[in-house]
């Protein structure tokens, strides 16, 4: 246990350093609020914003002004989903669609809503985790006014046809939502060619600092404003901006593009390594989400007859720090309702663990990973009372 | 977390793995819920003489079944009967709440356990006479 | 233009280096997500957002699960009026009490909530900016649910009769929220004593990071969420903790409570020294806010027959960054609605300055301060064609 | 925010001050919009000898004032009423999108000085035939 290997870059990102060196300045002399323009001090905070709202823009094909700084990914969900629902009330408009494999951020966000009178439809997924377009298409009413619909799947890393959702939304006058918490810096975007009319994004996902997230809104989207105050944001999201925490994302961003390909390819290559070895190593698993339309980072298998708290814990002595389900639900009882939606049985469900990888990860390490998963899995499988898949499927 | 001693069950479980020709066999939980356990009863003139458990289930799950496996060895059938799940928390030094039921689920594996034994030896045991093992089924707290 | 002096400590202030100390390795080494239980760099995240939890519910008299951290106070601010006015959508209840004075996150929301049928009455102020408290009185209705008072003005640092609001409030059974951005660290808050039953708070105006804020909520209190998600804050607040700024926060809160009567003697020492130099030293201007029951370190006047953008950027180029109202409107050209509402007619409400003094304030600063504003002044009447008040009224 | 020459012309107003024995004088703006600029002009033979301004506005009012002045100093009054708001905004380089309607207010008060010049001495000046001093008010921007 000399290294400490952390496998759960899904749940949150190492800061890198040269974003805490970007930051630094944003906390010691540069304290300005970039509201008072009539100062240096001031000025200064406020160019740095733009600074980072261009990389952003640029990193996504989309221009500055159609860029927003929130607090997270999930101010961002509820943004799109609140913002859109709330500027057709009462105007005869009052359904969304989405998945059943959405972030909370979204799920209990749409559960809300139904107090205002919004109805949404949830779309099945198939074993894979992707959604069908004919059911999409089919679920559209008159009073649809949004589709949304995550890029990749935190859990399971599939990744959507993002660009014929888009296609099917602009084709019957729908906006379409894109949370891309997962997908930024994994995913190739582009706001116009996938016909993305509003998207999630969060700086700690991709080595920026927690507590700050971004949003897209194409120019000329009707979208009440979500946090109401000062003018910041051009007037669409008040309250004092996190420079520091801005600045960040921005350079997290700058990173992300100038590495993408790179990126990329390493992961693909270190990722398909621990599923191969986990396949080839261990009995009885079963790789969730789909084989090749995931994130370049993702690996996400359930272990039979196992359960995954056991697993983490076993894991966490090891020094490997991993994830049953998503973060946000750890400590949670529930099996992971992404994993249920993709059809597996709770009992299998319960066995499920996820390894997100970085690009600290060495293929050393991830060999280190496979030859711990097997003793864990061969050790709890020893005490487990459950056997075969006929004792897992009662009840 | 969890308590030094949650940590150590489950790192080292005592009495962990199956028993042949158990006189005693109970097996509460269900994949759903994510917990099950299993214990089987070695009993000699009415003394657990030796127990085994096995678990499918979260940390405390395990640390459970196994400081209650210490809890019952050695002990009569009708001390056994009297351990709750407050003394499987107490002798793990704790609980986390949303992790309560993995205790109360160690306490009904026992009493399903000692419930197989009275109906194969005929035997009455106080505490166990309106024990019904369905009832046992917790329901998943989902 | 040797030294530069920051007097707009009521936009922003300095991050403490203490604070910064403090907050360091939440971006390096422990960067964990604290929904991340199962392992320890999660736990040791979690651990830091609940030591800073701790300090601000003892600092408030309140406890620790009543306090909860959002992104700014502006956030917070949102979350008392619509997280209430949602909860008693439908039922009858639907009338806020505000003041006119408040800030634009109180004021901005309350007019958004018309469009969902809550109803509100803004309070008047005196010449001081004080509200009377028979008018609150008699404002409230069998549907009153909220009434919403700022502790201290922002922009003229007039401090309200907090105890007494609360005591009206709890006897009519409606609750109290209370925006006291700028009151902490500067004016006693005992959230029970001053029967407060929800609170705004922000951590970059008493030397903590920009993009945090905290909100305290009396237990039982009847709330809707407003940002929905994940199961962070206990569930009331969800989105990815900016653990990093929490415990920037909580130390902010620490050195404020550690020095609580030091900075507030050592400031209204200044205070007053500024107050009286201005005046006794400027002709024709006008203190705004109340003489004695205003915040440690405001000074707010108005100057006559010119204008505050001129002033500032004189001062600027003399190196003391001032605001003319408050940080979030300034480069809006409308007159401070607060100054208005104090009855100032428009011409004086746009010949305003704000001086928010800090700890960093030496005595020799306050007099170069008054010995510019004198120079200034004079330079600017000169060229002024409103030379008396008839001139001033016109129009 | 603002371009090097209007904070040159902020810092240094040319021509800043008042006139005895003007020949002309205008005055636009009121003290609730928050600028009010006055011209006085000295005039000769239809030249602009000499012109003054006073102003109570912000950093860009005062600099469109002054650039305002050297615009129309030495100028014939036929030249001076042609200046527009966008030679002011040119002259200084420009200006911020809310700062504008200080470039219009010095236009305004360049004409409203020259009506005032052309009332007092009957002259008819090109482009002010139908000039009325109170069309000019820009109404506050609030
Ligand atoms: C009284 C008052 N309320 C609310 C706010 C908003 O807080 P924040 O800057 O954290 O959004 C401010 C600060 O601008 C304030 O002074
Ligand atoms: C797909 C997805 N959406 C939204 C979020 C929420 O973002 P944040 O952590 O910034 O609140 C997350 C991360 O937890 C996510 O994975």
């Amino acid at each position: 246990m000399s290294r400490k290997l952390y496998l759960d870059n899904a749940a949150t990102t190492r800061v890198k350093k040269e974003v805490i060196d970007e930051m630094r300045q944003y906390f010691g002399e540069l304290y300005g609020n970039p509201s008072s323009q009539l100062y240096e001090l001031g000025r200064k905070s406020k160019e740095a914003i733009e600074k980072a709202r261009k990389t952003l823009a640029d990193f996504l094909n989309a221009e500055e002004k159609e860029i927003y700084f929130t607090a997270s990914g999930t101010e961002s969900d509820n943004w799109a989903l609140k913002g859109v629902a709330f500027a057709n009330l009462n105007k005869g408009k009052n359904h969304i669609i989405t998945t059943k494999i959405e972030h909370h951020a979204i799920l209990h966000t749409c559960e809300y809503l139904e107090k205002f009178g919004i109805e949404t439809t949830y779309l099945d997924v198939d074993r894979h985790g992707l959604i069908d377009l004919e059911e999409l298409k089919a679920s559209i009413r008159p009073e649809t006014m949004l589709i949304s619909i995550m890029f990749a799947n935190n859990e399971i890393g599939t990744i959507q046809p993002i660009e014929e959702i888009g296609e099917i939304a602009k084709e019957h006058g729908i906006l379409f939502h894109v949370d891309a918490v997962q997908a930024l810096g994994s995913v190739r975007i582009d706001v116009n060619k996938q016909h993305i009319d509003l998207m999630s994004m969060s700086a700690h996902k991709i080595g920026g600092p927690k507590g700050i997230g971004g949003m897209y809104i194409r120019k000329g989207t009707r979208i009440d404003n979500f946090v109401h105050g000062g003018g910041q944001e051009r007037g669409r999201r008040a309250g004092t901006e996190g420079v520091q925490n801005i600045v960040g994302f921005g350079k997290a961003v700058e990173i992300a593009a100038r590495n993408f390909d790179d990126h990329v390819e390493r992961l693909t290559v270190l990722r398909n390594r621990l599923i191969e070895g986990i396949k080839n190593n261990i009995p009885d698993v079963v790789l969730n989400g789909h084989p090749t339309q995931r994130l370049p980072n993702n690996v996400n298998f359930s272990y039979k007859y196992v359960e995954g708290e056991s697993i983490l814990l076993l894991l966490d002595m090891e020094g490997i720090s991993a994830s049953s389900g998503s973060a946000c639900t750890s400590g949670s009882l529930d099996p992971s309702h992404v994993l249920l939606a993709t059809g597996l049985d709770h009992g299998t469900a319960h066995g499920s663990i996820r390894f997100t990888l970085s690009e600290e990860i060495r293929e050393e390490d991830i060999d280190f990973t496979v030859e711990t998963m097997k003793k864990i899995i061969a050790k709890l499988r020893a005490m487990s009372p459950i056997k075969n898949d006929e004792d897992l499927k009662k009840n | 977390m969890y308590t030094e001693i949650v940590m150590d069950h489950f790192r080292n479980p005592r009495n962990a793995g199956s028993m042949e020709n158990a006189d005693g066999i109970g097996q509460v939980g269900n994949p759903k819920c994510g917990d099950i356990m299993k214990i089987y009863l070695k009993i000699k003139d009415d003394i657990i003489e030796d127990v085994k458990f096995e678990t499918f289930g979260c940390g405390s799950a395990i640390a459970s079944s196994s400081i209650a496996t210490e809890l019952i060895k050695g002990k009569s059938i009708h001390e056994a009967v009297e351990i709750s799940n407050k003394a499987v928390v107490e002798a793990l030094g704790g609980l986390p709440p949303v992790k309560v039921h993995c205790s109360v689920l160690a306490e009904q594996a026992v009493k399903s356990a000692l419930y197989d034994y009275a109906q194969k030896t005929n035997k009455v045991i106080k505490g166990l006479e309106n024990y019904k093992p369905e009832d046992d089924e917790i329901h998943c707290q989902h």
